[in-house]
C-alpha cells in the first residue's frame, strides 16, 4: 500500500513526466528508429493522382501559406510533393497569401536544397512571394497573375522569367497545391480558383483544421488531402526522400506511448489503492 | 379567463409575426425580392421565431408565470469555489478571455462578464480577494466597474483596490496567457473560474489553476477547447450553458425566463431533423427547402 | 437625466446598431439601399476597428500604471521584473513611433510602424520566441492533463479513455504495428461520433448566442455596462 | 565580434528555454521572460492599434484633407468616443466610456447575429437530415449514429422544457424516452470530448518539433546554458523556502 503510495508521487510528480517527454520527442529526431509507416488509402490517392495525370512539363502551383509555428507539420509535407513533382518533370509556381509564407519559403528551400540542385529559378519554379488582399488577391491571381503583381520575392519582373512567360491565368496549370495553416484560404481557392475555372485542387493541412475542410474533399472539390505529420511521412516513403516527416512520425509514437505508459500506470495505481483499501476496510 | 390574461406584449408578438408571413407571402405573391440572397429564409424566419419566443417567455414571467428550470452544477458550485477560498484565505481568479469584444465572440464576452458580475458579488458576500485578468481591452472599464459594484453592493468598498483586482494583461493571446498562468501560481489562487470565448490556452489556465490545487470551473462555447474544460475542470459549462449561467446570474425572473427561447430552438430543430428523416421516406427533400434563398424570377 | 445618459443612451446605441445592421443584412428592399448598407457596414467595423485602437492605448497605459504601482508598492523585490515590461513597453512604443514618422517623412524608405528595423528585430527576438514556446508548452500540459484525466472512475471515463487510445493508436505509426485496424478505426471516430458529439452543442451556442442577443436588445443584459447605478 | 543577428538568435532560445522552465516550477528566469513578453507584447498591440489609427483615420485624413472631410467625416464620431475611453479614470465621468463600448458590442454581437441562424443552426440541421435506411450497411449504421447522438446532445441541453417524473408516479414514455437520449447524448459528447482531446496532443508534438528545430537546434549551446541557469534558480528557489 505505501508502495503504491510512494509510486504515485513519483509518477504524479510532474518533473518526470516532463523530462521523459522532452527526451522522448527530441531523441527519435536525432536518431530516427525508423518504425515502418503504413501507407493510408488517403496519402495513396494523392500520389496515385499525380502519378496519372502529370506529365513532364506539366505546371503546377503552390500556396505557401504557413507560419513557423506551423513548420513541423506542413513543411514535410511540402518538400515531399516538391520531390514528387520535380522527379515527374513538372514546373512549379510558389506563391503566398500571407506575409509569414516570404519566411517559410525561404526555410522550406534551405531544408530542401537537395531538391533545388540543378534546378533553375526563373525556368523550373519562381517564387512570387506575398501578394496582399486575402480573397481579393486569390481572385485577381486566377485571372492573371502578371496582372496582380509586376516583379516576384526577389524583385525579378515576370516578363523576364521564362516561366511566368509560359503561365498566367489559372487554366494555364495542372494542378493546384494549397498548403495552408489556416481554413480560409482553401475556401479561398475552392470559390476563386476551382469553382469558376475547374482547376483541381490539392490540399495540404494540419491535422487539427482538417475535419473543417473535409467537405471541400468530400464534395470532389479538391482531388485529395495530406493531414499533417503523418500524411507528410508516408509520403516521404512513396516518393523515397526520408526527411522530417519520418522522424517527427518516431518522435509522434514514443511521445504518445510514454502518455499512454502514464495513462495506464495511472490507472493501476488507482485501482491497486482501491482494492487494497476496500480490503482494508473489511478487516 | 386564462386567455384574457396574456398580455398586450405577447398579442404584440404574435401579430409582428403574422404580420412579416403575411407581408412575405404577398410580396411573393407579386414577385417582389423582399430578402436578400446572402442568407437562406429560414435562417431569417429560425431567427425571427427565437426572438419573439424569448420575448413572449420574457413578458409571461413579468405577470408572474414560473418557469423552474434545471440544475446547471456549475454555476451552484461557484459560490462553494469563494467561500472554500475564503475558509483557506487564498483570493478568487476569474478571466473571460482576451481579443476585441466587436468581433462575433461578443456574445460569449458578455456570458464571462455576466458570471463575472456573481462571482464579484459573492466575493462581496463573503469577504474574499478578486483578481479579474482580462485580455479584453474595451472590457477594462466595465471589469472595473463591476468589481467595484461587487465589493460597495455588499458593504465591503475596504476590500476593493482597482490595481490589484483588476489585471489586463495585453491583448496578445499568449502573453495574456503567460501573465495568467504566472498569476495564478504566484497569487496562490484558491479558485480558478474560466468563463468565455476561450483557444488553445483553456489548456494553459486549467493546468496552471491545478498547480496550485485550486478549485476550478470553467465554461466556453467554443467547441474545440470544450473537451479539455469538461476532462480537467473539477466543474464546466458545456457550450451553450455559459449563456444560460449569464442569465442564472442575473438573479432576475424576467431575464432568466429568455432561456425557454433556448429550449424552443432545441425543440425546433429536433421536430425538423426529424420531420427532414419521415419526409425523406416520401421522397421530399426538406434540405431544400431549408436552404431556399429567397429568389424571385 | 443623468440615469438617461449614463445608461439609456448606449442601451439604445446597442440596440439600434444590432437591429439595424441584422435586419439590413437579411432585408432587400432595393439595389440602393443594399448598396448604401454595404458602405454603411464597412464604415461601422471601421468605427469599431477606431475604438479598438483606442482602447488598446489605454490598455497600454493600464499595464503601464498597473507595473508603476507594483514598483512603489512591492519594493526590490518586484521592482526590476516591473522595470523590464516598462522598459519594453516604451521602448518598443517609441520605435514604433519613429517608424511612424519616419513613414510620412521620408515614404520612399517605405518604412512603416511595424517594419521599423529596432521594432522587427524586437518583434522577432523577444515576442515571437516567446508567444511560439507559450504555444508550444501546451504539449506539456497536455501529458499532465492525460494522466489525470483518463482515471477510470466511472463506465464513462471507461468510454473516454478507450476512444483516446483508439486515436492515440491510430495517430501514431507504432499503434499500425499493433493493430492495423486502429488507423480505420480513428477515422471513423473522427468522422462519426465526434462530428455528431459537437453537432449539439454547435446548435445550443448559436441559440444560445440568439437568446443573449434577444436580452441585449430587451435592456435585460446589464452586465457590460458595470456598476448598476 | 558578436552581431545583433546571433544576440538574437540566443536571446530566442533563451526566451524559448525560460518559458519551458515554467512548467517544472515558477522562477526567475521565468519572470523576466514573461515580463519581456508582456512588455513587447503590450508594445506591439499598441503599435498595431497606431497603425489601424494610422490606416483607417490619420493618413487619408492627411493625404487628402478635403475628400476626408466630405465623405469620411464621421470617423471623427468614433475617434472622439474612443478619447473618451479615458473618461474611465474619472470618479464623475467614468460613464462616458460605455458610449464606445456599446458601439463594439453592438457591431459584436451583430455579426454574430448574422452568422448564427445560418452556420450554426441551419447547417447542422441540414446536415444531420439523412437517410436511415439503403442498401450500404455502414452507411445506415453511421446515420444512425449520427443523428441519434445529434438528438440526444439536443436533448441533454435542454433547460426547462422536458418530461418530468412525478414522484411515486411510475415514469411515463415520454419521459423513459427523454432520459434514454439523454444517456446516449451526454455518452456521445463524452466519446467526442475523448477524441478531440486525444488527436490534439498529435498537433502539440508537431509544435514542439517546430520550436525546437527552429529555435533550440541551432543555438544548443546557448539554449543548454539558459537550461542550465534556470534549474540553478528552480534549486535555489527550492532550499529557500525549506
Amino acid at each position: 500500500m505505501s508502495g503504491l503510495s510512494s509510486l504515485e508521487k513519483v509518477l504524479g510528480s510532474k518533473e518526470l513526466l516532463y523530462t521523459l517527454l522532452l527526451l522522448s520527442v527530441i531523441l527519435p529526431i536525432l536518431h530516427p528508429l525508423g518504425i515502418p509507416v503504413e501507407i493510408s488509402q488517403r496519402t495513396r490517392d494523392v500520389y496515385g493522382y499525380i502519378e496519372k495525370n502529370l506529365r513532364s512539363g506539366c505546371r503546377v502551383y503552390i500556396e505557401v501559406y504557413y507560419e513557423v509555428a506551423a513548420r513541423g507539420e506542413l513543411e514535410p509535407n511540402l518538400i515531399a510533393l516538391t520531390k514528387h513533382l520535380f522527379d515527374k518533370g513538372c514546373k512549379i509556381v510558389y506563391g503566398s497569401l500571407g506575409a509569414f509564407g516570404v519566411v517559410a519559403f525561404s526555410l522550406f528551400k534551405s531544408m530542401a536544397s537537395d531538391l533545388f540542385e540543378g534546378k533553375e529559378y526563373g525556368r523550373d519554379y519562381v517564387y512570387l512571394g506575398y501578394i496582399a488582399g486575402g480573397e481579393a488577391a486569390s481572385a485577381s491571381l486566377a485571372k492573371s497573375i502578371k496582372g496582380t503583381i509586376s516583379v516576384d520575392n526577389y524583385g525579378n519582373r515576370l516578363e523576364d522569367l521564362p516561366l511566368m512567360r509560359e503561365v498566367d491565368k489559372a487554366t494555364d496549370f495542372d494542378l493546384v497545391i494549397i498548403v495552408s495553416s489556416g481554413t480560409d484560404v482553401f475556401s479561398y481557392y475552392v470559390r476563386q480558383w476551382h469553382t469558376p475555372y475547374g482547376v483541381p485542387l490539392l490540399f495540404a493541412a494540419l491535422s487539427v483544421i482538417a475535419p473543417s475542410i473535409e467537405p471541400f474533399v468530400g464534395a470532389k472539390q479538391a482531388v485529395g488531402m495530406l493531414v499533417g505529420q503523418r500524411s507528410a511521412a508516408e509520403y516521404e516513403v512513396l516518393v523515397g526522400r526520408l526527411g522530417l516527416g519520418i522522424a517527427s512520425m518516431d518522435a509522434q509514437s514514443t511521445s504518445h506511448m510514454l502518455i499512454v505508459a502514464f495513462i495506464i500506470i495511472g490507472n493501476a495505481i488507482y485501482w491497486g489503492k482501491r482494492v487494497s483499501s476496500k480490503k482494508g476496510g473489511s478487516k | 379567463m386564462t386567455y384574457l390574461k396574456i398580455s398586450l406584449g405577447v398579442i404584440l408578438a404574435v401579430a409582428i409575426l403574422v404580420l412579416i408571413c403575411v407581408v412575405s407571402g404577398i410580396s411573393w405573391l407579386l414577385g417582389i425580392q423582399l430578402y436578400s440572397t446572402r442568407a437562406p429564409f429560414s435562417a431569417f424566419l429560425i431567427l425571427l421565431v427565437l426572438l419573439i419566443a424569448g420575448y413572449v417567455f420574457m413578458t409571461e414571467a413579468k405577470s408572474g408565470k414560473e418557469f423552474p428550470v434545471r440544475k446547471i452544477p456549475a454555476f451552484d458550485a461557484i459560490e462553494e469555489a469563494v467561500a472554500r477560498s475564503v475558509e483557506m484565505g487564498r483570493p478568487v481568479h476569474m478571466t473571460f478571455g482576451f481579443g476585441t469584444i466587436s468581433s462575433a465572440m461578443a456574445p460569449q464576452f458578455i456570458a464571462g462578464l455576466g458570471v463575472l458580475s456573481h462571482v464579484a458579488r459573492l466575493c462581496g458576500k463573503y469577504g474574499a480577494k478578486l483578481i479579474a485578468t482580462l485580455g479584453v481591452p474595451e472590457a477594462i472599464a466595465t471589469t472595473e466597474e463591476i468589481v467595484r459594484e461587487g465589493y460597495y453592493s455588499s458593504g465591503r468598498p475596504e476590500l476593493y483596490d482597482p490595481t490589484y483586482n483588476v489585471r489586463y494583461l495585453t491583448d496578445q493571446q499568449f502573453a495574456y496567457a503567460s501573465a495568467v498562468q504566472a498569476t495564478l501560481i504566484r497569487e496562490n489562487v484558491g479558485a480558478n473560474i474560466v468563463v468565455g470565448p476561450f483557444y488553445a490556452e483553456s489548456l494553459i489556465f486549467m493546468e496552471a489553476g491545478n498547480m496550485v490545487n485550486a478549485f476550478q470551473i470553467a465554461g466556453t462555447a467554443r467547441e474545440t477547447q470544450i473537451p479539455f474544460f469538461v476532462l480537467v475542470a473539477d466543474y464546466s459549462f458545456i457550450g451553450e450553458e455559459i449563456f444560460a449561467a449569464g442569465a442564472l446570474a442575473s438573479g432576475d425572473r424576467e431575464t432568466l425566463a429568455s432561456i425557454r427561447g433556448q429550449d424552443v430552438g432545441k425543440l425546433l430543430s429536433i421536430i425538423l431533423i426529424v420531420l427532414g428523416i419521415l419526409l425523406l421516406l416520401g421522397g421530399f427533400k426538406l434540405v431544400d427547402s431549408l436552404n431556399w434563398v429567397w429568389k424571385v424570377g | 437625466m443623468s440615469l438617461v445618459v449614463r445608461r439609456h443612451i448606449p442601451q439604445l446605441i446597442v440596440t439600434v446598431i444590432i437591429i439595424l445592421t441584422v435586419a439590413f443584412y437579411y432585408l432587400y428592399i432595393n439595389k440602393g439601399i443594399a448598396e448604401s448598407f454595404t458602405t454603411a457596414d464597412k464604415a461601422l467595423s471601421d468605427w469599431a476597428v477606431i475604438i479598438t485602437s483606442f482602447a488598446l492605448i489605454v490598455g497600454g497605459i493600464d499595464i503601464l500604471r498597473f507595473h508603476l504601482v507594483r514598483l512603489r508598492k512591492e519594493g526590490l523585490k518586484q521592482a526590476p521584473f516591473s522595470a523590464v515590461t516598462i522598459g519594453l513597453l516604451v521602448v518598443m512604443v517609441f520605435f514604433a513611433l519613429h517608424g511612424w514618422f519616419l513613414s510620412y517623412a521620408d515614404p520612399k524608405a517605405g518604412i512603416t510602424i511595424t517594419t521599423q528595423p529596432q521594432f522587427r528585430w524586437l518583434y522577432l527576438n523577444v515576442y515571437a520566441p516567446a508567444d511560439a514556446a507559450m504555444y508550444s508548452i501546451l504539449v506539456f500540459y497536455i501529458a499532465s492533463a492525460s494522466y489525470r484525466a483518463f482515471r477510470v472512475r466511472n463506465p464513462m471515463a471507461l468510454l473516454l479513455l478507450v476512444t483516446a487510445l483508439i486515436v492515440i493508436f491510430g495517430n501514431t505509426t507504432i499503434g499500425g504495428l499493433i493493430w492495423p485496424g486502429f488507423l480505420p478505426l480513428r477515422d471513423w471516430i473522427m468522422t462519426v461520433p465526434n462530428t455528431a458529439a459537437f453537432r449539439p452543442i454547435t446548435i445550443g451556442a448559436g441559440l444560445g448566442t440568439i437568446i443573449l442577443g434577444l436580452r441585449l436588445l430587451t435592456w435585460r443584459e446589464v452586465s457590460w455596462l458595470g456598476r448598476r447605478e | 565580434m558578436i552581431s545583433w543577428d546571433l544576440f538574437g538568435a540566443w536571446l530566442c532560445a533563451a526566451m524559448v528555454v525560460w518559458i519551458y522552465s515554467f512548467v517544472y516550477r515558477d522562477n526567475v528566469f521565468y519572470k523576466v521572460a514573461e515580463h519581456m513578453f508582456v512588455g513587447t507584447a503590450a508594445g506591439y498591440s499598441i503599435a498595431l492599434a497606431l497603425d489601424s489609427l494610422n490606416r483607417v483615420l490619420i493618413s487619408p485624413a492627411v493625404r487628402s484633407p478635403q475628400t476626408f472631410l466630405t465623405t469620411s467625416w464621421h470617423y471623427l464620431i468614433p475617434a472622439i468616443l474612443g478619447v473618451l475611453m479615458f473618461a474611465k479614470y474619472s470618479r464623475k465621468y467614468y460613464w462616458l466610456a460605455r458610449y464606445a463600448v456599446a458601439i463594439n458590442i453592438a457591431v459584436g454581437t451583430g455579426l454574430a447575429l448574422r452568422t448564427v441562424p445560418i452556420a450554426n443552426v441551419v447547417r447542422q440541421i441540414t446536415a444531420t437530415i439523412v437517410p436511415l435506411w439503403g442498401s450500404d450497411p455502414v452507411k445506415v449504421f453511421n446515420n444512425w449514429v449520427l443523428v441519434l447522438i445529434t438528438l440526444g446532445g439536443l436533448t441533454y441541453f435542454l433547460f426547462t422544457i422536458f418530461p418530468r417524473r412525478v414522484e411515486g408516479a411510475r415514469a411515463s414514455p415520454q419521459h423513459l424516452v427523454y432520459r434514454a437520449l439523454y444517456y446516449i447524448g451526454i455518452y456521445g459528447m463524452m466519446v467526442g470530448f475523448g477524441a478531440l482531446f486525444a488527436n490534439t496532443i498529435m498537433t502539440r508534438v508537431g509544435f514542439l518539433i517546430s520550436i525546437y528545430l527552429i529555435y533550440i537546434q541551432p543555438q544548443a549551446w546557448a539554449s543548454i546554458i539558459a537550461a542550465v541557469l534556470a534549474a540553478i534558480a528552480i534549486i535555489v528557489g527550492i532550499l529557500r523556502k525549506k
